[in-house]
């Protein structure tokens, strides 16, 4: 009896320990994220690293504000189409198409989301860098380029949680729209859409996370000039493209700036993430 | 007494299954119907197929004909929306939009293309006096539906049928999940709405046929097995079956 | 009848949005099928790469990809499942504890693979001295899928019917053997669909790995050997441009590991709906 | 509710639990060490080269000759750049760092052990389908600093210069500012990329690119084009004539010993230095 105790207490404990291993590696990532990044960001000082645009840093100018908006600017471009996309794609599966099509197109999503960033970054490289450079001039690799490629590749965060939105809203609401007389697409724009609105807000921001987040895909695409891109067919350098980039040759201050510059793509994804799981805490709060 | 829906043989059929075994009804205007019967008797089934909402589930088939008006409502010629805007339909659970009150009133005149404001104000007024829910809630229309009481959002769905000014009204267990004290306001609610309007409720709560309605139908296992006055039927039921259910002998 | 005509522009554009998502998934698939198939023979599978991969086959990468997806699997999901138990059957869910936890989890979901890849270099690589290796690659990419692995284990388990464990408790099981006896088997084929969609993620996986595995090109043996994988391995051939006829064999080699991945994933689901 | 000294027991354990999985890292990679030649003079054990990406490919044809040369061993090449070659070597992750430049002077305040594997020529490569065939040190700096952005300045078509640049810290990008634009920066309009090869593949594909690369990767499908005249060849380079070149340099933290010395002394024999060159680099003993 006693050594069933014992054991039933040691099981617990064990469970325990796996549960608080998530939060003690998200802790020491940051303490060590924090460490390599910050000292070099008070060297040179927060608004001068984040927005100054001079990006040298073997000559002691470290400027990622170029970088901070090639991410910003890839990041926008590639939302701009798919969002809509991925919403009316997200609709037509929950609402429109019979369930077996429903399936099919899931699977293929599935499939879209399965494909490794690399893959991507190789199509884009071979196929749509090519094509730019042809038929829209330019380089080829380019804002664009990039756009395309981050585009297709958050298209399955945006359609699988949206879809996931518009399916958790009670059915009864549509019943109740076509009761009044409204039309099946009335019903869907006018109820369901707008009830379904925080979870596809959340699509959207998390999206946007993945988005400002990948790295090689974009890193093969973007032609990587450290400047302000002036057109959508100028090359841009992101900040995840600028820490794979640059890692390998980097030194001293040089990496350090590197680090900081993961130090502050990584509190970015933080807020935007907290964020996120906030509002939708205050979401199912507001809610029935 | 006037007949407004006129019933012929009407089957439903859920893939393989056949939920309703040709019910012939014939429904007088401004009169209250009440359909009762056990759990998965067909009450349900055969409500939803005047205003044919069985469509929305997959795999399911419908024979027969009902007439609305002497108008066939399953010919091909019929708008099944201009349909629905004629026979307006309360749920068994209140499912109140997640918007304000009056956004959730002026719902369906909108959609009918109403756009002007003081119109669209004078109809959710109306139809909230009409429901019985104005004293209550005019202090706050432009406040989230969902904080209003079960009861209050029940009226407040009933109210947003009313608005689309609808000439039958069909209601499917509207009480069942209302507390005794809304579900008296309902019942005299009720009693108000039939001078306008064409009542169809199905009811699990025999009582409340009984108080509500001016003629009632037993529904089971898909057939209609006796309708007549309410009165009638309550008192003295010509079908053994109809007599076992309503002495509680089964059900 | 204007909101007809419009109707039917809009069921139009719909219908064409899921066009162009099939459209784009054919081109990409079709693309990398055709360019790829000629270079996939037995020899590119069973070979070893020489002369940078110019020649050769690719079978120490395809080792090193199975190799650090095992290792990262062997330790995530011992963890992965047992914080899944500890919020769901020790009821720790709804404590500050929880919320800290799922919190934790949603933020280590959405930090990107370089900062992942760049903790990893600088804690596992250089910190705890373990060198580009298969355990560092490993621990990193362990902490990526963890998350993953959480939550659809915390899924399985809600969905485990409640009388399962009023019942056994009336019988007087401890909360350890109920678990183990039917709360787990009942919940394995969820963990174990969430499990298959980590390891596709490892699979594809290649800024962490890059900078944590590295990139030999040798066979990894030891568990402290540094390997390269297909992902890595692709980047290098189409970066460096050593050979696209073998990336874009690679590529197809990769899409078709996820494939499969796909469809064990599938194949568990469609077990639970059945149960 | 939420009670702080649980939480302490939290961070305790699972500290343990992640310093017990490092102490399994470790321990295992402590058998480096035993990478030492047998009593019988046979080699056996592993290393670690770490290091630039332009020598990397030198290094995994070398680690593969060698292997095969004396089975029981193992080389295992990695890439990372010329400062992780030299960070690799100081933290002792890799047993050989290689680097593709001259090292720093804080570099060499390491105490690194250095060794010349190669020299490598740095070509001026463009698309073989520009007419352009050479251009003067004064051009290419222009071209470069962004003031000439036409080909048909410099002799060729009316087309958009496309500027190919490497990353800051890159010995090749390294050689080529110190040799040819001295004090002055490099244009930022320009298209960077993090390797060698990232760069002959835009300059293959885009027939108005300029990238520089390194000489042993030149082939058919890109044109080096002369500078002041001067071909881009080993004769040349050797001679001084050709002056945009660096050395690819093994590095090891302290004199090296056992597998590391092997491999060292089997790159710079004849032997080693024959492949260096069938790989196309120029060797410094060996023509």
């Amino acid at each position: 009896m006693k050594k069933n105790k014992l054991s039933e207490g040691l099981v617990e404990i064990l469970l325990r320990i796996s549960a608080g291993a998530s939060v003690l590696a998200i802790i020491i990532i940051t303490v060590f994220i924090f460490y390599k990044g910050i000292p070099l960001i008070a060297k040179v000082g927060i608004i001068d690293f984040l927005f100054n645009l001079k990006w040298v840093p073997t000559n002691g100018s470290f400027g990622i504000g170029a970088m901070v908006i090639g991410s910003l600017a890839v990041t926008f471009c590639s939302l701009v189409w798919s969002v809509p996309l991925g919403i009316m794609t997200a609709i037509l599966m929950a609402e429109i198409a019979p369930p077996k099509l429903a399936d099919v197109l899931a699977r293929f999503v599935e499939l879209l989301a399965g494909i490794p960033s690399v893959v991507y970054g190789f199509f884009g490289l071979i196929v749509i860098v090519p094509f730019i450079r042809n038929h829209l001039g330019g380089v080829g690799l380019s804002v664009l380029a990039g756009a395309i490629v981050l585009g297709i590749m958050i298209l399955p965060t945006i359609i699988n949680i949206s879809r996931d939105a518009i399916l958790a809203i009670p059915k009864e609401y549509k019943e109740n729209s076509l009761a009044l007389g409204a039309t099946h697409y009335q019903s869907i724009f006018r109820v369901i859409l707008p009830a379904a609105s925080s979870g596809i807000i959340t699509a959207i921001v998390l999206g946007l996370g993945r988005a400002i987040g990948e790295t090689m895909a974009v890193l093969m695409v973007t032609g990587n000039a450290a400047v302000l891109p002036d057109s959508l067919l100028a090359p841009v350098r992101t900040m995840t493209s600028n820490i794979v980039l640059e890692m390998g040759y980097a030194a001293g201050d040089h990496q350090a700036a590197l680090f900081a510059t993961g130090t502050v793509l990584f509190i970015f994804i933080v807020i935007l993430n907290l964020a996120v799981s906030i509002s939708m805490k205050a979401g199912t709060e507001n809610g029935n | 007494m006037k007949t407004k829906l006129e019933c012929k043989e009407v089957k439903v059929f859920y893939k393989d299954f056949q939920a309703l075994h040709g019910i012939d009804m014939d429904i007088f205007e401004n009169r209250v119907t009440a359909l009762i019967g056990p759990s998965g008797c067909g009450k349900s089934t055969f409500l939803r197929t005047i205003n044919r909402l069985n469509e929305l589930i997959e795999g399911t088939r419908t024979e027969g004909e009902i007439y609305l008006d002497e108008k066939n409502i399953y010919s091909n010629e019929i708008d099944v929306v201009a349909l629905r805007k004629k026979v307006g339909m309360v749920f068994q659970k209140p499912s109140v939009f997640p918007m304000s009150i009056y956004e959730n009133i002026a719902y369906g005149p909108k959609i009918h293309g109403i756009k002007n404001k003081g119109k669209l104000d004078s109809i959710v007024e109306k139809s909230l006096v009409a429901a019985n829910l104005w004293q209550e809630v005019k202090d706050r229309i432009h406040k989230p539906a969902a904080g209003l009481s079960g009861g209050q959002q029940q009226r407040l769905v009933i109210a947003r049928v009313l608005a689309v000014e609808p000439e039958v009204i069909l209601m499917d267990e509207p009480a069942s999940a209302l507390d005794p004290i809304s579900t008296s306001k309902l019942e005299e609610l009720i009693g108000e709405l039939k001078k306008q309007y064409t009542i169809v409720i199905v009811t699990h709560n025999m009582q409340q046929a009984a108080r509500v309605s001016d003629f009632t139908g037993f529904f089971l296992n898909g057939f209609l097995i006796e309708y007549s006055k309410t009165n009638d039927l309550f008192v003295n039921p010509h079908d053994k079956k109809t007599e076992d259910y309503i002495t509680g002998r089964f059900g | 009848m204007a909101t007809r005509g419009k109707e039917k522009i809009i069921t139009v554009l719909f219908w064409l949005s899921a066009l162009v998502i099939t459209a784009i998934l054919a081109g990409i698939i079709g693309y990398i099928v055709v360019k790829g198939i000629s270079a996939i023979n037995w020899e590119f599978i069973s070979q070893p790469p020489s002369r940078a991969g110019k020649e050769g086959g690719i079978s120490t990468t395809i080792i090193g990809t199975i190799y650090l997806t095992l290792v990262a699997l062997l330790i995530a999901v011992p963890l992965g499942v047992g914080a899944a138990l500890y919020l769901e059957e020790y009821g720790r869910k709804n404590t500050m504890f929880g919320y800290v936890l799922k919190l934790t989890a949603e933020t280590l979901a959405g930090i990107p693979s370089i900062v992942y890849g760049l903790f990893g270099f600088v804690f596992f690589v250089i910190f705890l001295n373990m060198g580009w290796s298969i355990l560092s690659g490993g621990l990193t990419l362990a902490i990526m899928i963890l998350p993953t692995i959480t939550r659809t284990s915390q899924e399985a388990v809600i969905a485990v019917p409640q009388e399962y464990r009023s019942n056994s408790f009336a019988l007087g099981a401890t909360k350890w053997y109920t678990i183990k006896r039917l709360i787990l088997p009942a919940a394995a084929p969820g963990i174990i669909t969430g499990i298959i969609l980590s390891a596709g993620r490892a699979v594809g996986e290649s800024a962490a790995v890059l900078l944590t595995a590295g990139s030999s090109l040798g066979m990894p043996l030891n568990i402290t050997d540094p390997a390269r994988t297909m992902a890595v391995h692709l980047y290098i051939l189409a970066i460096e441009g050593i050979s696209m006829e073998r990336a874009f064999g690679t590529a197809l080699l990769i899409i078709v590991l996820i494939l499969i991945i796909n469809y064990l994933a599938n194949w568990s689901v469609r077990k639970v709906v059945r149960q | 509710m939420f009670n702080r000294k649980k939480y302490f027991h939290y961070f305790i354990l699972g500290s343990l639990l992640f310093m017990s999985l490092a102490v399994i890292g470790c321990g295992g990679s402590e058998k480096k060490d035993t990478a030492n030649q047998g009593q019988s003079g046979e080699l056996s054990g592993s290393i670690t080269i770490a290091g630039s990406t332009s020598v990397q490919p030198f290094s995994e044809v070398l680690a593969e000759e060698f292997m095969t040369k004396y089975p029981g061993t193992e080389v295992n090449v990695q890439g990372g750049g010329s400062s992780q070659g030299v960070t690799a070597v100081v933290s002792k992750t890799a047993d050989i760092g290689s680097v593709s430049r001259e090292l720093k002077e804080e570099e060499k305040a390491e105490n690194l052990k250095e060794y010349t594997l190669a020299l490598d020529g740095i070509a001026i490569a463009v698309n073989p389908a520009n007419k352009v065939e050479g251009l003067t040190l004064e051009q290419l700096k222009n071209i470069y600093l962004g003031n000439i952005t036409n080909w048909s300045e410099v002799g060729g078509s009316d087309a958009d210069i496309t500027l190919v640049n490497r990353e800051a810290g890159s010995g090749t990008r390294g050689a080529f500012e110190e040799l040819v634009m001295g004090e002055d920066t490099i244009s930022d309009k320009a298209i960077v990329q993090n390797s060698t090869g990232a760069v002959k593949t835009i300059i293959e594909s885009d027939k108005n690119a300029i990238g520089y690369i390194s000489l042993a990767v030149t082939d058919d499908k890109v044109k080096a084009v002369k500078i002041e005249g001067i071909e881009a060849t080993a004769d040349n380079i050797i001679s001084g004539q050709y002056k945009i070149a660096r050395p690819f340099i093994y590095i090891t933290a302290e004199e090296p010993r056992g597998l590391a010395k092997a491999f060292i002394d089997y790159a710079l024999s004849d032997e080693g230095q024959a492949i260096v060159v069938e790989e196309g680099a120029i060797s410094k003993t060996l023509k």
